[in-house]
């Protein structure tokens, strides 16, 4: 691992940036008829910082910053996907930003910093960085949520979110606190240095890992700290649900590896324990309580709670192929809930949520081609092959199985058993039932488009997963994680 | 031509001509339907005579047409085998089959289902063959589900009555019982020879006489003891032993000319066939035999009680169709096999005779089966008539009939046998004899002496009629009988049906005498049928066999002839010296009485035990087993507690941010209590 | 030429196509393009049965590549004598469905044909499947078009039907993913022919055992896992019920031969008492609760449990006799329940009742139908000469071999099988007609009658000449039985 | 008797005092005041850590400005505001006391700095003159980059908080200094041709 | 008044912190009535954090946790400044700082 002073790492971050001001700048003196310079600006701040990331790949890890900061190729693929889902979601979202008076550019300025906080996050080799990366991306959410200023349940959920948020944090600075205190080093590093030679009091670095599980535990949302995710996920607008849905997660994943596998991975033994605990949690919980919701959007928060506790399945196996396994997970989650959150918007319109489970009715009658990429995503969700869902499952379980936890493999299973159910009710409620509303769907072109990308692309990687699952081992190897 | 050839156009033609018909008869019509079926059937009886001369010169014949199926080292196959007792059976099927067919274009002359009828007795013709000239048991088997499977066709003919429908039913799963016996019998067979080739079966059955097989607990039972009741229950679902007699009387719901092929003739024989061929393994136990014996004793004596009191004409027939097998099995069980079958054979003319007389009755007074509504047809049609009487006399054992010899034979055969339960069963044939002679000559003197009963008979009253009119109503899609719903004098039946009579009448009288030498007492069956030493009641009858002139001499000093003839006498006093006796004979056994016409409420029992039985018990099951318990309590059970548990959880998500915040707390502390002060 | 390949993937583009172009305005263009793809996929099946070498046990027509090398998958496909035949029998029953869906689907033509032909696609996939989780994969995604057609075409229930059969079938077949990839964890390869070489413990054996069991159980299905399938055919459209019966039931049966004997001999020798037991609680206990079922589908239905476990039975004989009877007890009844599903479905289309106290006396309305049925019940009950003999008979002579009691209480179905299917019959087809609309039925028309003729010249032929079907198999039911004999511990 | 020790548990008292009260009083105005008082103690123990620097940033930062953000916000939403202004009163006493005790804790922290502790490593202070240098050092060469970061923070605050909370009020005038000079004199000034008549000779 | 002769260690500062993080997160979710103390105790809490930094820098010698406490107070600003905001809104929507009154999301 080299230490150069070079600022490539930094160079789509510096971009998104550059970017982000302008959009600022440029929006102050544009008429909102033509807001959409702003939109295609943001748009083309996301490609340009994808093509950074692409550009200034490298095999080697890299540090700069003189070791805050880390280029490595798990964080180069990372900061490509959440770009990528940003950029989805400005695609899918345009119209219910359009319908709500939201089509302004603060929304794309933070949806931007929310972007850069990620990236941030995921290229932080120090706790200063992760903890400022983790805030910046916060902040610009808690906003977000906050944006559709005259909703009752927007400014609730970001009261929630924020509150809740800042409690995470403040246990995930206090854990940090202890780390510091018993290694003297924030550099993630050192800290996997001295953690590992074994100097430094155990009592404190244990008391610590609880308090930095705890907080990495909120920002997944998993049991017991899932209780932000429903209501925020109902309550923001379903753009920024979708946001917070997908990219975040890239980000959280992240630091969870670089928190736990990297710092602290001389606490294996004792954070294993701990994630298997939420896992089971998560998943258990979380499908139980989605089969009695009737909002899509709780529905699939629940779900989000499921599904991340399965993806710590793979941290809970603590081992390269466990790592990779979860990092597959998290990426072909958040293509899933992409999609599905791409057709909830594409039902939306103005002052119609389209959030309802009965919003879905007939949906296969209304449009056959949107109810068949809906049905992918939910079995891609249910893990059901030949969608890129059950290769997710699939590596998790394996992951676990090969570390000798068969009993945890077989209770995921039957936790997603139960999880099932809810998403064949949403398959019966598209193909079984006769729509209650007629009004014709029309997508926009671009977003019809790339929605259905989006679908088929559960299906191809259903069929062909090897290159992605490649992408992720690789890039674990070339990050020195195995 | 080689032997094989000619044995498989035997069974070939008859199907041929079934298929035809089958397929295309509306298109032939019926003409050419009736005949391409007696052409088949007598191209059958020409090569069956052909073969039968081949194989009484000595050359047999057992070869396999095709394999069926192998399977590891279970080879089972499709082949004939070719002996005196095939030819013999082969000659009566076909010749009976022939006589029907004929019979036949007469009787169903007006009934829309003709062309269909003439392809089922065509096919029962094929099926009954391909039994016969079976040589293992696979081929026997499908032989034997075939005829049933025919039979049950042929009950059901006028589908549109629920009496048939019930009766083909019933008739099917009766014989399905027995079945089940049968292919367990099959099963251990093949479990223990290895295959089931009747010549390597019956050549490996002396080394297997002495293996026992443990069936239940500590008993050890004789392997071959086991296979034979097993086989022979099948032979009783069949042949209609009691208690598996029930069908036979009811399958009397088909049309006359299948009672008289099928359930009198030919294939209730079946299984008295089967059990001869199976000679070679039920010698080996006494036990089966000394079964057989009761079973058949039983059966020749009981239903022929019933058979006094019928007054169905059928079903007196029936009846004593039934306890004629009783005799024949009588004789399987001592060992007397060969007078079996020549029983067999004598029966099968005389009472396939009867059967058509009471048909040719039936059609003379449209569809009239009741003997009380009939009477003094002697002057009516006299062809009938003295058919008929051959026919009883021949059933009733006088000689020189036919059924004489045979049953004298069988009468002998029991007095010099052995085997346990031998004295239960001389009594049984010996009273069976003068019952037999009531019977038959009761229903001779209703049916065409004494007053005529017929002119006051209204028609449609009588349940069948009833049914036989509507039945064609729908058949003919409204097509009325040509000759129903009104009187006038019956007239003879047509040529048709009077050549058959005439033909069988012949058999009936001479073949008694004319065969009962070379059959019993010849080596005419060589080694087909296999007797051993100590039960060979046979030989000992041939060595005071001095020919047929002693053998009547014998018969007429002898007990059985007495008793016969004392059963003409019981029945000429009471029917026609007496006409009011039977009536308070009645009323002065009554409880026998109602015995009697319940038939022993087997029938009662079976509807009430078996058939409501098994419904009740499926009801149970269905409802209580798979929609109470397993769907109703484990899978919607497990529905309703997870639902139940969603809806529990879902309220942990108050909505309250000071208990969210709490549980992020709780949880906080859990893993901190846990992860540091353990 | 890669057939299997072909076998896979013609059906599922056909599907894919129909989906495509078809539109439910012009149904007919629909139908046709379905009818074409439905003969291409069963036409490239044929050179599977006649280039076919019965001699050898090894597997046939191999196709094997890189699949997702991150897990050694393999795009490994083969046949041997063992699953040929389900190949066929497959693409054959979808192309009659396809052609009994004819005039019958009115709504969603086009969705409709293309699950046909896309589940038919998948079926041979888990057929041809030498790859574990490829194996899985199809066995998954074979519950997607199914849940569609019931849910979708099904009756008034249809979606408890629907739901229950989903998730029935993914209770045992998760638990079977977690076996799979132990499997894999000790064995360190998906391919199926390596399991059966693994040595694994006893308990190991049997924990795996129980993973499978439920897996294929529950698709059999064996008593006491079956009450989805009653539902699912009561509810399915005819197709679906034809396709649930003829095939789905199937590959649960082909688990067991394929997966649960030679990977887990030990188990299968200690847990044999077991199974045979459930085998014959559905003989006779199923044979009971059909019995009295009002309903045809559901009558019929009860019957295909009853005759599944005359395959189980078969399987856990352990002799070349038994193996073979149950597979092709297997075969006949996909004829068998297909034809009899057909002839519901007939009557269905005519009178919208499948209740069979709405019907009688239809033989004098409907002769050739009747003459159909009865040949088609007959082969129910277990007729000689008909294929549903064979089967039954070569698994009653096994289980008499190894004990009488098993034969004795296998053997009842000759009378239970016998009682509710020709009581059925007599209900329905005998008697006066019974109402008006049964006085209105119309006989079969030209394609219904083909459609069952079809069948039953199988029927006939299978009952009359198993031999070809039998010989196929010899050399693979050998080499499975070695493997069964051979122990693993 | 050792003065460290003294100074440290009597703001320690100070400070969980303050704390407890924070979360304890129902008046949001209270709670704010009692977290001015325990944002100054906890700076007095900063100070006795040699952390001098951050001790008078909180002071700045949080007494200066959030405490005033936070009490702004409070009555500008006016929350029961009769309420307040009637238990106006009620503040005396609590104000007063949180002014006094703050008066004696810097006095104290000044009278603790002059006793050196041995316990507190100064070293880095001592070597860099001071711990605001160290810190100035490090903060624009090491940690340029989170920084930067936090200045995007800041900005993204500021826009949030506008985004969220400003709103353009219809019935407030205000000036448009583009518009103002966009203005063209012919916006303004109509020049209108008045034709001249002529004069009648006579 | 024995304690009183020894020096403050680096744990009675630990202590301090952690006393002052449970009033904190125990002011988090006993508070029922008012939003704003909710935010008042996240500051709180941060200032525990920040105090366990100091300590810990300044007892080891070491400035990297003054310099992350400089962070978390800029954070701090700024997290406050946000809530505040959403808390206006929330107010201008609902009508009411009441925790009780945010239970329009729940289930």
């Amino acid at each position: 691992m080299t230490t150069t002073f070079t600022l490539l790492p930094v160079l789509p971050e510096a971009l998104l940036l550059a970017a982000a001001c302008t959009i600022l700048l440029v929006d102050a003196f544009l008429s909102d008829a033509r807001r959409h310079v702003a939109y295609w600006l943001a748009q083309a701040a996301l490609a340009g910082c994808a093509l950074a990331t692409v550009a200034t790949m490298q095999r080697e890890p890299v540090l700069a910053f003189n070791g805050l900061v880390v280029g490595d190729a798990v964080s180069d693929l990372l900061k490509l996907v959440s770009s990528l889902a940003v950029s989805l979601m400005l695609f899918y979202g345009r119209g219910y930003f359009a319908a709500r008076r939201l089509f302004r550019g603060e929304t794309f300025v933070l949806a931007l910093t929310a972007l850069l906080g990620m990236m941030v996050m995921i290229s932080a080799h120090s706790f200063i960085t992760l903890y400022m990366g983790l805030e910046l991306q916060a902040l610009s959410l808690y906003a977000m949520v906050a944006m559709h200023r005259t909703s009752k349940q927007a400014s609730e959920a970001a009261m929630k979110y924020f509150v809740l948020g800042a409690l995470a944090s403040g246990m995930l600075l206090y854990g940090m606190s202890m780390v510091y205190g018993a290694t003297g080093s924030l550099d993630l590093e050192q800290v996997a240095g001295s953690v590992l030679s074994g100097q430094g009091n155990r009592t404190l670095l244990l008391f610590g890992l609880v308090f930095i599980v705890s907080g990495l535990a909120f920002k997944l949302g998993v049991v017991p700290y899932h209780m932000w995710v429903p209501d925020v996920y109902e309550g923001a607008p379903t753009p920024v649900t979708l946001l917070i849905g997908t990219a975040p997660k890239l980000a959280a994943f992240a630091i969870t590896l670089r928190m736990l596998a990297v710092a602290l991975g001389g606490l294996e033994f004792d954070w294993q324990g701990m994630l298997m605990v939420l896992s089971l949690l998560s998943m258990i919980l979380g499908n139980l309580v989605a089969i009695a919701q009737t909002s899509v959007k709780r529905m699939l928060a629940y779900s989000t709670i499921a599904n991340m506790g399965f993806m710590l399945l793979g941290f809970v196996a603590a081992d390269p192929n466990g790592f990779s396994a979860a990092m597959f997970y998290s990426i072909a989650y958040v293509l899933t809930s992409l999609a599905a959150f791409g057709i909830v918007l594409l039902l939306s319109r103005e002052g119609f949520e389209a959030d309802r489970l009965n919003d879905l009715r007939g949906l296969n009658q209304r449009s056959p081609w949107w109810a068949f990429i809906m049905l992918l995503v939910m079995f891609s969700l249910a893990g059901v092959p030949p969608t890129v869902g059950f290769y997710a499952k699939f590596a998790v379980i394996q992951a676990v199985v090969q570390q000798g936890f068969v009993w945890l493999a077989v209770v995921a299973v039957m936790a997603s058993l139960i999880g099932a159910f809810y998403y064949l009710r949403v398959v019966k409620l598209m193909y079984f039932d006769d729509p209650v509303d007629t009004v014709p769907i029309v997508a926009r072109g671009d977003s019809g488009v790339l929605l259905s990308a989006n679908g088929l692309a559960i299906l191809a990687l259903g069929i062909f997963p090897q290159q992605l699952m490649g992408w992720c081992v690789v890039a674990l190897v070339h990050s020195g994680f195995l | 031509m080689t032997m094989q050839q000619l044995a498989l156009l035997v069974p070939v033609a008859p199907l041929a001509a079934s298929v035809v018909v089958g397929l295309w008869g509306r298109q032939l019509g019926r003409r050419a339907s009736h005949w391409l079926c007696c052409l088949g059937v007598g191209a059958a009886l020409v090569l069956s005579a052909v073969l039968w001369s081949d194989v009484a010169q000595g050359h047999g014949f057992n070869g396999d047409v095709y394999i069926w199926l192998q399977s590891g080292s279970v080879k089972l196959a499709i082949g004939f085998l070719l002996d005196p007792l095939t030819t013999t059976m082969m000659l009566v099927v076909t010749f009976v089959s022939l006589m029907v067919h004929v019979y036949t274009i007469g009787y169903m002359a007006d009934d829309p289902g003709y062309t269909r009828f003439f392809s089922y007795i065509s096919l029962f013709t094929f099926s009954m063959l391909m039994l016969v000239m079976s040589n293992n048991f696979v081929q026997l088997f499908f032989g034997w589900e075939a005829v049933g499977l025919v039979s049950y066709l042929l009950i059901g003919f006028w589908y549109t009555r629920p009496t048939a429908t019930y009766a083909n039913l019933k008739a099917f799963l009766a014989n399905r019982v027995g079945d089940f016996g049968f292919v367990l019998g099959i099963a251990l067979i093949l479990a223990h020879f290895g295959t089931l080739d009747y010549a390597e079966v019956f050549a490996n059955a002396g080394g297997l006489a002495a293996t026992t097989v443990n069936l239940w607990g500590a008993a050890d039972w004789s392997l071959l003891s086991v296979i034979c009741i097993g086989l022979f229950v099948g032979a009783m679902g069949k042949s209609a032993q009691v208690p598996l007699h029930v069908w036979l009387p009811d399958s009397m719901e088909g049309p006359t000319p299948i009672s008289a092929l099928i359930h009198a003739a030919t294939m209730v024989t079946a299984g008295i066939f089967m059990v001869a061929r199976m000679s070679p393994l039920f010698e080996l136990s006494e036990t089966a035999l000394a079964f057989v014996t009761v079973i058949g004793a039983t059966t020749a004596l009981f239903m022929a009680f019933l058979g006094i009191v019928q007054n169905d004409i059928k079903r007196v027939v029936a009846y004593s169709t039934l306890s004629q097998l009783g005799y024949m099995t009588v004789a399987l069980g001592v060992s007397a096999y060969s007078a079996a079958i020549f029983h067999l054979m004598t029966h099968a003319f005389f009472k396939a005779l009867l059967f058509l007389c009471a048909g040719s009755v039936i059609i003379a007074l449209h569809h009239e089966q009741d003997l009380r509504k009939m009477g003094g047809l002697r002057k009516y049609m006299p062809i009938t008539y003295w058919t008929a009487v051959v026919g009883s006399l021949a059933l009733a054992g006088i000689p020189p009939f036919a059924g004489f010899f045979s049953k004298d034979a069988i009468i002998e055969a029991v007095h010099l046998s052995k085997i346990p339960g031998h004295g239960y069963a001389y009594f049984a044939v010996m009273a069976g004899v003068f019952i037999t002679a009531f019977y038959s000559f009761r229903m001779l003197f209703l049916a065409f002496h004494g007053s005529e009963r017929f002119d006051s008979a209204s028609h449609g009253h009588d349940v069948h009629a009833a049914d036989a009119t509507d039945a064609h109503a729908h058949d003919a899609g409204a097509e009325p009988d040509a000759h129903d719903h009104h009187g006038g004098a019956p007239k003879e039946s047509p040529w048709v049906i009077t050549v058959p009579l005439i033909l069988l009448a012949i058999p009936s009288v001479y073949s008694g005498w004319a065969y009962i030498e070379p059959m019993l007492f010849g080596e005419y069956f060589g080694s087909a049928i296999v007797v051993r030493p100590e039960h060979a009641v046979l030989w000992e009858l041939t060595n005071e066999w001095h020919g047929v002139a002693a053998f009547i001499e014998h018969g007429v000093l002898s007990l059985p002839f007495w008793l016969a003839l004392a059963g003409v006498a019981a029945a000429a006093y009471c029917y026609l010296v007496n006409p009011a006796l039977p009536d308070r004979l009645k009323k002065a056994a009554g409880p026998i009485y109602t015995l009697l016409d319940n038939k022993y409420y087997f029938d009662r029992f079976n509807d009430w035990f078996f058939a409501g039985g098994f419904r009740r018990l499926g009801a149970f099951l269905s409802e209580t087993g798979d929609r109470s318990i397993i769907d109703g309590f484990f899978v919607n059970g497990a529905a309703r507690v997870v639902g139940w548990a969603a809806a529990l959880f879902r309220h942990l998500q108050s909505g309250y941010v000071y208990h969210y915040a709490f549980t992020m707390i709780i949880g906080l502390f859990a893993l901190l209590s846990w992860w540091t002060l353990r | 030429m890669p057939y299997l390949s072909l076998a896979i993937w013609v059906p599922i583009v056909g599907g894919l196509a129909v989906f495509a172009v078809g539109r439910d305005r012009d149904a007919a263009s629909t139908r046709w393009i379905a009818l074409i793809g439905a003969l291409v996929g069963f036409l490239v099946t044929l050179p599977l049965w006649l280039h076919f070498d019965a001699r050898s046990s090894a597997m046939q027509f191999v196709e094997f590549g890189e699949w997702v090398p991150r897990f050694s998958l393999h795009y490994h496909l083969g046949v041997d004598g063992i699953s040929m035949l389900f190949v066929l029998l497959n693409s054959l029953m979808t192309l009659l469905v396809v052609w009994s869906a004819w005039e019958v689907i009115k709504s969603r033509v086009a969705q409709y044909m293309g699950a046909f032909l896309i589940q038919s696609g998948l079926i041979n996939g888990a057929f041809c499947a030498l790859d574990g989780v490829l194996f899985y994969v199809f066995f998954e995604a074979m519950l997607i078009p199914m849940y569609l057609i019931i849910g979708v075409w099904g009756g008034p229930r249809r979606v408890y039907a629907a739901v229950k059969f989903v998730l029935y079938t993914l209770l045992g077949s998760l638990l079977m993913l977690v076996a799979l990839i132990y499997l894999y964890a000790v064995s360190g390869t998906f391919e199926i022919l390596d399991w059966y070489r693994v040595p694994l413990a006893l308990d190991v054996q049997l924990m795996l055992f129980v993973a499978f069991f439920l897996a294929f159980g529950v698709k059999v299905p064996m008593w006491p896992v079956h009450t989805w399938l009653p539902d699912a055919h009561v509810e399915a459209p005819t197709g679906g019920s034809v396709i649930l019966a003829a095939i789905t039931l199937k590959i649960g049966a082909y688990g067991f031969v394929r997966f649960i004997l030679p990977i887990l001999p030990d188990a299968s020798r200690y847990l044999s008492g077991f199974v045979i037991t459930l085998s014959l609680i559905a003989v006779v206990y199923i044979g009971f609760v059909a019995l009295v079922q009002g309903d045809m589908k559901k009558l019929i239905a009860y019957s295909s449990i009853s005759h599944m476990g005359f395959v189980t039975l078969g399987f856990f004989m352990f002799s070349q006799l038994g193996v073979e009877g149950g597979l092709v007890q297997m075969i006949s009844h996909g004829f068998v329940s297909a034809a009899m599903f057909l002839c519901v479905g007939v009557m269905y289309d005519r009178m919208h009742s499948r209740q069979i106290a709405d019907y009688g006396g239809v033989a004098n309305t409907m002769p050739k139908f009747a003459a159909f049925m009865m040949l088609f019940a007959m082969a129910n009950a277990g007729l000689p000469a008909t294929s549903g003999f064979v089967g039954e008979f070569l698994v009653i002579l096994a289980a008499v071999k190894v004990n009488f009691w098993i034969g004795f209480l296998a053997a009842t179905t000759l009378i239970l099988g016998a009682a509710y299917t020709l009581w059925m019959y007599k209900r329905v087809i005998f008697g006066a007609v019974a109402n008006d609309e049964v006085r209105a039925l119309a006989d079969l028309g030209r394609r219904e009658f083909w459609l069952l003729a079809t069948l039953a010249a199988l029927v006939l032929a299978m009952g009359i000449w198993p031999k070809p079907f039998v010989d196929v198999m010899h050399a693979s039911v050998a080499d499975l039985l070695a493997h069964v004999a051979k122990s693993k511990l | 008797m050792n003065t460290q020790a003294a100074l440290f548990y009597f703001f320690a008292a100070i400070l969980v005092f303050a704390a407890l009260r924070v979360v304890t009083s129902r008046n949001p105005v209270h709670s704010a005041l009692w977290l001015v008082l325990a944002f100054f103690t906890a700076a007095a123990h900063w100070l006795m850590l040699r952390a001098e620097f951050l001790a008078i940033a909180l002071v700045l930062v949080y007494v200066g400005a959030v405490m005033v953000l936070f009490l702004f916000v409070v009555m500008m939403l006016d929350v029961n505001f009769d309420s307040l202004r009637s238990q106006f009163r009620s503040y005396l006493p609590v104000g007063a006391t949180i002014g006094v005790l703050v008066l004696v804790e810097m006095a104290l922290v000044i009278v603790g700095s002059r006793a050196a502790p041995a316990t507190v490593a100064a070293g880095t202070a001592a070597l860099a003159g001071g711990n605001t240098r160290a810190l100035g050092a490090v903060l624009y060469t090491d940690y340029v980059y989170p920084f930067e970061i936090a200045a995007v923070v800041l900005l993204v605050a500021i826009i949030a908080a506008i985004a969220l909370t400003h709103r353009r009020r219809r019935e407030t005038k205000y000036q448009d200094p583009g518009a103002q000079v966009k203005v063209r004199a012919k916006d303004r000034l109509r020049i209108v041709q008045v034709p001249s008549e002529k004069r009648e000779q006579g | 008044m024995a304690f009183l002769t020894t020096a403050p260690t680096l744990s009675h500062y630990l202590v301090l912190g952690a006393i002052l993080f449970a009033i904190s997160m125990a002011g988090i979710f006993l508070n029922r009535k008012n939003v704003i103390i909710l935010l008042m105790a996240i500051e709180l809490m941060l200032l525990a954090v920040n105090m366990n930094f100091i300590a810990f820098s300044s007892f080891r010698d070491d400035i990297a946790g003054q310099v992350f406490v400089f962070f978390i107070l800029t954070v701090a600003a700024a997290e406050s400044a946000i809530g505040l905001a959403i808390l206006v809104l929330l107010f201008r929507n609902v009508g009411s700082i009441d925790v009780e009154d945010l239970d329009r999301l729940k289930g």
